[in-house]
């Protein structure tokens, strides 16, 4: 199977689908010839599928969310960009207002199929407003579905049905996971949405996160496989839906739960799934659920403040250790 | 008002726009007692006075078209073609609605007559407008797209962004602005360093207009114009037309804010009186049609209003319902 | 002590500190002479303060929030309304990126004494676009402070408490207690932010929540001591900060939590709430807590369906017993 | 490039000018240096090729005046009298940064020198320019707010909105767009139906000018006239600046998209040499003198560059500093 980076796998699933479906089309900032995206996810795909159907906006956000919404309910099938998730701040009215509720509010004659595409998270000393992850916000909004991608194989399959699902998704990328590889079919393949992944199993603490956070808390268990610690390391892929069986199944048998996120801790997903846990599997939590995030505050520029504000493996070690 | 018909429009839409007027008229007016009986939850921005935009607008329109509405929608939609029973029924809250009692009055929408949606937010369906045009274009069904939006919602930021937008990818979008001089309680030139919304659209480069937004014909004509534009590749036009609000902005509002004379003004110039004037003088209606197409639709306004009213409620568990579509297995 | 309506006390806050600072100034959609606000919390400050003091504005949300951030930085104490909490969607770069990470970003050169004022909330059967209880968003947004007054008592304090901070504060008021009637002092006092008010004294079970919920909670509270179970009722009234020490108290002589908001489930502060409580109380929790929500749907507009989305008395009462 | 300066410019304002242009060209040459030597975390937007504007713009306000500044505000706050070394201490994420590390490029402000911040979201800082104005105006200070932004900034919601609120409020505001023909990889003419983006401002009633963004005189000299607009309560006043970018758009953007005879043409008018040959045209400095200030702005810049190689990086727990600020008991 071929090795390719999450950039790569993400520009293959939306390059399939374009071939499949003349309906669908990508809009957004400088997603075209010019540049192909800020993070070159849409590189060459303007060259093979011309300009109409990979479309350089103007710097209008809500309008790029909105145009998306007007055309999906129309008989297209767009896939918008938001360059940074931090400018989906300008976007909410379209997305959690319209995109989300419109299906509902009209008693389900619409349908709004359209995937809003955006990247979250720190590490590249870009500062406050181009660091952000904002998932909770959408996770609390009603209508949208949410995926969460961290690694290649999943964003390919995940993007593509993503764009065959009839609602509104909201798929969320992390700028440090471009450039990590993984093996990835090269034939087509579709990831259901709600379907976690177990990438390691473990006994003694079950740890649930997202993004590069997965990536660390894998190392983590890895790391402490070797002290004789058991780690059950679950991504889950897609926040809406939400698999609560794999992660509840996971802590009936670890009886401990460590949650890690980027996110800024204060009403992050992770105390979401904290509460759902404590409701649903209570007698079977043998500590309190922790959680790891970054800390209540912007996020910083300097290469001090940023590693110390991004949750890291040493963190994460710390608090499985500090449940056992 | 001496108002000529153009030779371009014949007799038979001058008794179209006649109708569609009057059938907003009516409905709104039915709308207005209902409420006053407590039949109609919530709060209601009626349409009348404006009747003339939406009866002008649509009638340049064809079923394939689409129509993006506001939060003061019902005359748009009835005006599009709208079922009258199951919009009245949406406004009173049932289950037979056009949105099962999910939208009512803010939400009014009818998907399959052409109307794209109705929004609470002010100015939040000119992005929804640019998207619908851009898929027209793309899906080559040359079918435009009509846009309504108030003088308020002309400050908001999407109106830059889509007129903008609308121009460069050359969308075939007729952007109609409904001037009723007031945002709320908030008189136009309060909000505005210009007498006309329509300037702004040179800066987009966008052709406009202004029409008496009370005289159907003059808002049929200018969407002729654009419409014909629109379908032949040329892009956006805006239109901007004067009209003004009979009652309050919403259910609660006795509008005392407005100036007596600048009132009784725009009161006397009631748009289903213009539009009847004009018809019957070019011909093409007699008092006596006149009537009965009045009568006619009485009728059937009065059906739906009875239908509305002996419909069920949903059963509470329903807002459980229409989150998310079903994914094909 | 006079009796007053939550909007009366509201406004007196609102007319003493413009009395008592001139920096203090309104600005919004109708706040002035011609309509006094669209839940009339301004009327008659416009004919008291002038039109420059009492502002009326466009409809340009972002602009009214972000101008407010520029007067908060240059010496003014702007008070900005927003009408209807549904429309902050489109202000959320400037109250999210701007007002609340100014400070941070520029290193403590400035500071934001702001105050945006909106309403959320349900009951009035006007649909999706203008009945949600947004607050978790700003929760989840670090830099700003989240007052959630529900008495008029409390709304008079709070908002000269929230007029005078440095800081920008979010201001949230509900539809549905405006007309609510409380004893309130005609002398000036403030209420300290981060204070919780304990309407009732329980040992069986704490209820935590806000807004209209801690009305209706109060009222379960009174019908339960009837059947012999002692409830204990708290209203944080400021999320940020928050009054953790009150609740833990609670929860450790109770033992027991119900958690209710209006608030769509998922991600709704109550998520937060139990979070922390299972994290700083985990061994004195005799029961799972439980959350007492809206459900995941946008908010319909038939009274059928809006009476079944807003919790209830009988919701929250159950919810109480099925703990005990 | 024959522009002769007018009579009511001196000549001390010409070195002024010169000065300024200078100082932030070689201020942003030391910084493609440092990030090249790797010593600077994070991206980068250059002024280089845009100095005249910020020079032309500044030299025309008085210290208590503001700017308000984008992502690209290097330029804008050293010719606001931003203190260099803590400029680039803050480029460096050192804790001697004029926001102690926390911001870096996008966010570099020195507030007490009338910035009030330089923001990493695109037209975002034109509401808080229309707040600062009405500030001054609300406080009676006289001050003026001059606002930066680019073409692409122009097309956002925002822009509309807050020249709107400008101009109904007749603030205290110049906004100055500096159109440097492409977003990004965006060229304007993909995004913009017209060739100015100074019309949109007619849609307000803002009077408007479009000028040479390489000239810093030309940029002043518009400048002083909306200042004085400004300041005696005329309202607001748009000025397009037309200029280039010397480099990509950030740090590692080749800029290849650009036509070669288009960035031949643009990158052969040097603001820093089109102002340097009016002031010694004008007999405002000579030759000598002109060296002689590049030698003095290089020896600071030097020192600036040393003084953050030199300091400390933050210790991490600065991370939780400056969230909130302490209320008074
Ligand atoms: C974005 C937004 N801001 C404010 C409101 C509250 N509001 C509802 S209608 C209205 C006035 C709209 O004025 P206009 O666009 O002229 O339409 P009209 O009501 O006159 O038809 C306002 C302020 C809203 N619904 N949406
Ligand atoms: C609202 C927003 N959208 C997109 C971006 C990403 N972005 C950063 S700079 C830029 C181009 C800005 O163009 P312009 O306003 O012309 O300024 P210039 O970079 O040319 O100085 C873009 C799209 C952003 N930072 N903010
Ligand atoms: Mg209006
Ligand atoms: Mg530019």
């Amino acid at each position: 199977m071929p090795v390719m980076t999450y950039r790569e796998a993400l520009r293959q699933g939306l390059r399939e689908e374009m071939l499949r479906d003349e309906r669908v089309f990508i809009m957004g900032e400088d997603v075209g010839k010019n540049w192909g995206g800020a993070f070159k996810v849409t590189k060459g795909l303007a060259e093979e599928f011309g300009d109409e159907r990979v479309r350089d906006t103007p710097i209008s956000e809500n309008t790029i969310a909105g145009a998306a919404v007007g055309a999906a309910i129309t008989g297209m099938r767009p896939v918008a960009e938001i360059m940074f998730g931090d400018l989906i701040t300008l976007a909410m009215d379209q997305v959690c207002n319209q995109a989300a509720k419109m299906r509902y509010m009209f008693g389900g004659q619409t349908s709004v199929p359209l995937v809003i595409r955006t990247v979250f998270g720190g590490g590249k000393n870009i500062a406050s407003h181009h660091s952000q992850s904002l998932e909770a916000w959408f996770m609390h909004t009603p209508g949208l579905k949410i995926a969460v991608p961290a690694f290649a194989y999943d964003v390919k399959g995940l993007i593509k049905t993503a764009i065959r699902d009839p609602n509104p998704v909201m798929f969320f990328e992390h700028k440090l996971v471009y450039d990590k590889k993984e093996e990835v079919p090269d034939e087509e393949y579709l990831i259901p949405f709600g379907e976690a992944r177990v990438h390691r199993e473990g006994d003694d603490v079950t740890v649930w996160g997202t993004f590069l956070m997965v990536h660390k808390a894998i190392a983590v268990a890895d790391q402490l496989a070797k002290e004789g610690i058991s780690v059950e390391v679950i991504d889950p892929r897609t926040l809406v839906p939400l698999d609560k069986k794999t992660l509840l199944e996971s802590v009936k048998k670890t009886g401990r739960l460590v949650l890690v996120t980027e996110e800024t801790k204060t009403g992050a997903t992770t105390a979401e799934i904290a509460a759902i846990v404590q409701e649903e599997a209570f007698d079977w939590l043998d500590a309190p659920i922790v959680r790891v995030n970054a800390p209540d505050t912007p996020v910083p520029f300097s290469p001090t403040l940023e590693q110390f504000f991004i949750p890291d493996e040493k963190r994460i070690a710390k608090a499985v250790k500090s449940i056992l | 008002m001496a108002v000529e018909p153009k030779m371009t429009v014949d007799k038979k839409k001058l008794v179209d726009l006649y109708t569609r007027t009057l059938k907003i008229r009516l409905f709104e007016s039915k709308v207005w007692d209902l409420f006053g009986q407590n039949l109609i939850p919530g709060t209601l921005h009626l349409y009348l006075g404006q009747e003339a935009v939406a009866a002008g607008v649509t009638a340049a329109l064809k079923k394939t078209d689409w129509i993006q509405s506001t939060h003061r929608g019902h005359g748009h939609v009835i005006a599009k073609g709208a079922d009258m029973k199951r919009a009245m029924a949406e406004l009173l809250g049932k289950r037979t609605g056009s949105c099962k009692g999910k939208g009512g009055s803010m939400h009014i929408t009818q998907f399959d007559v052409g109307v794209l949606g109705a929004t609470g937010v002010v100015a939040s369906g000119l992005p929804i407008a640019v998207g619908a045009a851009l898929s027209c274009k793309m899906r080559g069904t040359k079918d435009v797209v009509a846009c309504f939006f108030g003088d308020g919602a002309s400050n908001n930021g999407t109106f830059g962004e889509s007129l903008n937008m609308s121009a460069i990818w050359k969308l075939p979008v007729i952007w109609v602005v409904e001037n009723n001089l007031y945002a709320m309680g908030t008189p136009i030139a309060w909000t505005c360093p210009s007498e006309n919304i329509a300037q702004r659209a040179d800066g987009y480069c966008i052709p406009n207009k202004i029409v008496d937004g009370n005289n159907a014909l003059e808002v049929y004509e200018a969407t002729v114009e654009a419409v014909e534009r629109a379908r032949n590749g040329g892009g956006p036009t805006l239109i901007e037309c004067k009209t003004y609000r009979m009652k309050g902005h919403s259910r609660f509002d006795p509008a005392k804010y407005r100036p007596k004379e600048e009132a009784e003004y725009w009161l006397s110039r009631d748009p289903v009186e213009i539009i009847r004037k004009i018809a019957i003088e070019a011909g093409a209606l007699t008092e006596k049609e006149a009537d009965k197409i009045r009568k006619k639709l009485e009728k059937e306004v009065e059906e739906a209003a009875k239908f509305a009213i002996e419909s069920e409620y949903p059963a509470p568990e329903e807002a459980l319902e229409d989150v998310f579509m079903e994914v094909d297995a």
